[in-house]
């Protein structure tokens, strides 16, 4: 039950995806981006970074990466697929998500952290969560608004694709808890078929209380869970 | 023969261009009557082509690769030949 | 002969007297390349000229120290076989004419010094001067410089993990960028800038193009209006390439392809090859036709100057040629042999199969220095003389804190550091605003390295020996409050021009502080870097030693942030409770003035405040300390308020001027709370110290209230960190 | 009346261009004959002028105050009447 993280030239989130999926005792190994099969893998993480230096857009030239057809391929078998940060750029830009990822309305990179809500745990990602739960988790990036036409956003919500939003940690802090712009508040979608998440915060950056704290761990050991049924 | 191609990206009119509102802010600022400011960007390039109408097929292609259709729109702006 | 040698002398600079030098070590006229070789090697950015004999002063020796000044980066270990490496270095004149590219680049060769060593960088840190914070040129500054930061760092994925940001008028034409990084390595796995004899010579990364040209001599002039039309071809820096070579370079290291390792940063290809070659007691034959280019048509002396980003120099073990190319041809990055080792001691240059420069490595290397007369600056002398007994008291103290905190140097740095990643690789356990100095955990371990970056442009400038001397004390200071004992120091000397009195007795009674600093806090400098010429015909910078520390907590789980987080707990304040008036902040925000002189500062009771500390840490009795530095105690407090918004009820009662007490600096002062149960234990440990105490109140509420003698001074918490929160995130929003 | 106006601003030719490398390595793993690509920004706006050659003028000075002298270079590259 390995999952793979992928490498592609200006990745920067790899180990720390790797390591937290270690932590919850999955065994993890990072594939470089020119890949051609990615046989024996369970799932695969797109991690964080700065794919390609994010030249052109976020995520849009890694789209072209060898490693992608393989990546689709699994995707479309239904093993489960995480795009974080960088990789859910990534995952738009390649069309297996919809949607895009814009600048910041602030026009800049953002690190701190946010609150979340889990709008649904019945994915291979979120069983750990309760519906409603809120969560602290970081963000770190510049172009992490979502953006996708009012019929797609729509559709999006009538089939409950949203799996992941910002919202006000405390009441006093409601006023601008949505970090970038994201239509809908959105931080975190999957496909239709509920196999592939994208989200911007990092959940491999809150695994252990040491860094502040362990509300990402759900993800991981969600993932774990789905994958275990599976095997 | 080589050419020269210019392929303009831009986003799509009605979405949002906080860059362009920030320099239109700035422009307005210093006193010049510049209005609906959107930034994108241009990439410039030579083409080894055998005619300019392949040349201007293979712009067009590359552009609609590396535009973005669901914020994006492209323009293959000029192609001229090199000396 | 005269006549077709003075345009050169004149083209490029060269004094009459070097040039007599040059001569007699080459024993022939140098050409035109072999002249601009030695105008790059012996730039005051490369040779230390002024600065290599006051240099020599400075402590290096320590229990810890693996590599002491002179290579790319200073090497300490930490334990259970692993060792940090780092360094501070400068990009002052870059940033001022291209502010996003300069601090990019910056951050680009700091990186890449710390990889010549063998380590991976784990965190950087930056320390930024800018002059008024109200005019357009400072704001414009500010944003690039910050942007080019963030841009550089966040894309090649090294937190940046803390720094600090100071404003002061003397900056306004003249703006200060020092970038440290901090790099992790298996101590057995130190690289050096060595190659054996008849090795072959790699350049590995990115492509020569006219980048920069000249910067390395550019970096030592001052910058005056004839510059412009010299301004060098600006440096770019591409962070993408740079993550594509660090993998490359440390995964060569990690399978052993390397014997010598260098950076090719300012003067590029001359100084990485010529320096390789000279610390080797060796030659270097270097081929240009070889050298991968950028543009066509690029000339000998082009190819030696370029400041092209992303370079390194490789040397392979034997036989291992092979593997490292195909290494970085999966990285998709050229790695060619561009020279070789040579038994005599020569940097020989090799054009389309001519000899076109051929000089020895030692006269290059080593540069003639100066010693000169320094004098201090009379209106400066004046300024610290001022008798400050007359100072009016304000009429209303309670306006005071909100203003101070609001003051740009002491305002919220969140704006700055929320567009860094300070998180990235997941070691970040103290992030910015959360302590006095950064907690990065070694994974694999319980050990931790906690990291400060600090100086006051102000002591410094009325006092410039005590001045370093407090800068070395507050940076120790900030890591011991974490929890962690300060192994060393990396220090950016940031001064005028030293062929002035002035600029020279700046300079030479900075590192005479920093040496008895050093000394008597039993912390060695184990690299650094030195910027001079920070000065124009209207101002001159105050001399600014950026002393960046390095500390090691050997049990991660014993530390402390400065966030009040518990209501009831005691709060004790270590040192007297007064602080002075002159240097403050306080003076410079209520009254406009900067004068006076700056605290005193008593070096053993520094150390053994920062013992104290460190023991109560260590036992587990507090995990929340903050020093108390500029604005005072009031601001110390409110400082520790912020965090989880939990007020404070603290009682002063001392007599004496009320604003002294509140906004008085003075070093050595450290505030931490503490559980009733530990109180004692606490407070006891500190009596056996020797040092003196005073258990101020207790934390709870949501209001900071301060009790005076005559005085009772209360603001609710929100309100002091609307204050706070606010002045920055105007001009980066 | 209203124009249309479109300034480009590009790296100067010696400045390295990281963005059109990289642009550039990924087209020609494509198998795109593309050479010397370079990345700039466009900025499309429109100008409120009495006269095209004022509109000209207004956008060129607006096209220096937005470009880096340093490292970079500006075209004003059309101007149109609006409808
Ligand atoms: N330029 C910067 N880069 C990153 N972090 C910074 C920078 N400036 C300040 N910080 C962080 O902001 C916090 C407060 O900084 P500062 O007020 O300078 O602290 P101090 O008063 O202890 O010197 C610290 O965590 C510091 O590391
Ligand atoms: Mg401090």
């Amino acid at each position: 039950m390995k999952v793979a993280v992928i490498q592609f030239p200006g990745s920067n989130c790899d180990q720390d995806a790797a390591w937290a999926l270690k932590w919850v005792g999955l065994e993890a190994e990072l594939i470089w981006h020119t890949a051609t099969h990615l046989e024996g893998f369970a799932a695969v993480v797109l991690p964080g970074g700065f794919s390609y230096g994010d030249y052109l857009r976020a995520g849009a030239l890694a789209k072209f990466s060898p490693v992608m057809a393989e990546v689709r391929r699994l995707a479309e078998r239904g093993n489960p697929v995480i795009g974080i940060c960088n990789g859910f750029q990534v995952l738009t830009e390649a069309g297996l998500l919809p949607g895009a990822l814009l600048a910041n309305t602030n026009l800049h990179f953002t690190c701190k952290e946010v609150g979340l809500r889990v709008e649904r745990n019945d994915t291979p990602f979120t069983q750990a969560y309760r519906p409603g739960e809120l969560l602290r988790l970081p963000i770190a990036h510049g172009e992490g608004r979502y953006y996708a036409d009012p019929e797609v956003l729509e559709g999006l919500e009538e089939r409950r694709q949203v799996v992941f939003r910002y919202a006000a940690l405390t009441p006093a802090a409601s006023a601008d808890y949505n970090p970038n712009g994201s239509l809908n508040d959105i931080a975190g979608i999957v496909n239709a078929r509920g196999n592939v998440l994208g989200l911007m915060p990092h959940p491999e950056r809150a695994v252990e209380a040491a860094l502040g704290t362990t509300d990402g761990l759900g993800v991981f050991e969600s993932l774990k869970a789905a994958l275990e049924v599976v095997a | 023969m080589k050419y020269q191609a210019t392929i303009l990206i831009e986003l799509k009119p009605g979405i949002l261009d906080p860059q362009g509102r920030a320099v239109e802010g700035v422009l307005q600022g210093l006193g010049y009557r510049a209005q609906n400011v959107r930034v994108g960007r241009v990439l410039e390039m030579e083409l080894e082509s055998p005619s300019e109408a392949e040349a201007h097929r293979q712009a067009t292609e590359m552009a609609k690769t590396l535009a973005n259709p669901v914020m994006e729109v492209y323009t293959v702006e000029a192609l001229k030949e090199r000396a | 002969m005269e006549e077709t040698l003075n345009p050169l002398l004149q083209e490029t600079g060269i004094p009459p007297q070097e040039y007599a030098e040059i001569v007699r070590r080459m024993g022939r006229e140098p050409n035109r390349l072999e002249l601009y070789l030695f105008k790059v090697m012996w730039s005051e950015h490369c040779a230390y000229k002024n600065s290599r004999p006051l240099l020599k002063l400075l402590p290096k020796e320590g229990p810890a120290v693996l590599q002491g000044p002179g290579e790319n980066a200073g090497v300490v270990e930490i334990g259970e076989g692993w060792a940090v490496a780092f360094k501070i270095e400068s990009h002052n004149h870059p940033s001022a004419v291209e502010p996003v590219q300069g601090a990019a680049t910056g951050v680009g060769g700091i990186i890449r010094d710390i990889m010549a060593m063998g380590a991976r960088p784990i965190a950087l840190l930056n320390s930024l001067r800018f002059g008024d914070p109200q005019t357009p040129r400072t704001q414009y500054l500010e944003r690039g410089i910050v942007s080019g930061i963030a841009h550089y760092g966040n894309a090649i994925g090294i937190p940046t993990v803390g720094g600090e940001v100071y404003f002061h008028p003397d900056y306004q034409e003249n703006p200060l960028v020092n970038a440290m990084c901090v790099g992790l390595l298996r101590s057995d796995e130190l690289k050096r800038s060595l190659a054996s004899l008849g090795r072959p010579v790699y350049y590995a990364g990115a492509k020569t193009g006219r980048d920069g040209i000249g910067g390395a001599a550019f970096a030592s002039e001052e910058l005056t209006e004839d510059n412009e039309a010299k301004r060098p071809n600006v440096q770019v820096g591409d962070p993408f390439l740079g993550k594509l070579l660090l993998e490359g370079t440390l995964e060569a290291i990690r399978q052993d392809l390397v014997e010598g390792v260098q950076d090719m940063g300012a003067a590029g290809l001359t100084s990485s090859l010529s320096e390789m070659a000279h610390k080797s007691g060796l030659g270097i034959e270097l081929d240009l036709d070889r050298v991968p280019q950028r543009e066509a048509g690029m000339t000998p002396l082009e190819l030696m100057l370029s400041e092209s980003q992303e370079r390194m120099v490789l040397v392979p073990r034997p036989g291992k040629e092979a593997a490292l190319e195909a290494l970085f041809a999966r990285y998709g990055l050229d790695c060619v042999a561009v020279g070789h080792t040579l038994p005599q001691a020569v940097f020989r240059i090799v054009a389309g199969g001519q000899t076109v420069a051929e000089v020895p490595t030692q006269a290059l290397a080593e540069a003639p220095t100066y010693v000169r007369e320094g004098q201090e600056d009379p209106q400066v002398q004046a300024l610290r003389q001022r008798d400050l007994s007359g100072l009016p008291l304000p009429g209303d103290l309670h306006r005071v804190l909100p203003r101070l905190l609001a003051s740009p140097n002491l305002c919220s740095r969140a704006p700055v550091f929320e567009r860094y990643d300070h998180q990235v690789g997941t070691n970040t356990v103290l992030v910015p605003g959360k302590g006095d100095a950064a907690i990065v955990r070694i994974k694999g371990t319980g050990r931790a390295i906690a990291l400060k970056v600090d100086a006051n442009p102000r002591y410094s400038k009325l006092a410039p020996r005590l001045g370093a001397m407090h800068a070395l004390a507050e940076a120790t200071r900030n890591v011991s409050v974490v929890g962690a004992r300060p192994l060393a120091y990396t220090d950016g000397l940031n001064c005028g021009n030293p062929e002035t009195p002035e600029g020279y007795f700046e300079l030479s009674e900075t590192v005479h502080g920093l040496v008895e600093a050093s000394r008597e806090l039993g912390v060695p400098c184990v690299s650094g870097n030195v910027s001079l010429y920070n000065e124009g015909p209207s101002y001159r910078i105050p001399p600014t030693a950026m002393v960046g520390v390095v500390g090691l907590l050997d049990n991660l789980e014993r530390r402390a942030q400065m966030g009040f987080s518990k209501a009831g707990e005691f709060i004790v304040l270590i040192g007297e409770s007064w602080g002075e008036l002159g240097a403050s902040e306080y003076l410079w925000v209520m009254e406009g003035q900067e004068a006076g002189a700056p605290p005193s500062l008593d070096l053993k009771r520094e150390a053994t405040a920062q013992a104290a500390i460190r023991e109560l840490i260590a036992q587990g009795w507090t995990q929340t300390a903050h020093d108390v530095a500029e604005g005072g105690l009031a601001v110390a407090l409110a400082e520790m308020c912020f965090p989880y918004g939990l007020g404070a009820t603290v009682e002063l009662r001392d007599l004496g001027r009320a604003d002294a007490l509140l906004y008085g600096e003075a070093p050595s002062r450290i505030l931490f709370s503490v559980s009733q149960a530990h109180l004692q234990a606490a407070v006891g440990r500190l009596e056996g110290f020797g040092l003196p105490y005073r258990i101020l109140g207790q934390v709870g509420g949501e209001e900071l209230t301060l009790l005076l003698p005559k005085l009772r001074l209360s603001w609710s918490v929100s309100e002091l960190r609307r204050a706070w929160a606010t002045p920055l995130r105007e001009v980066l929003p």
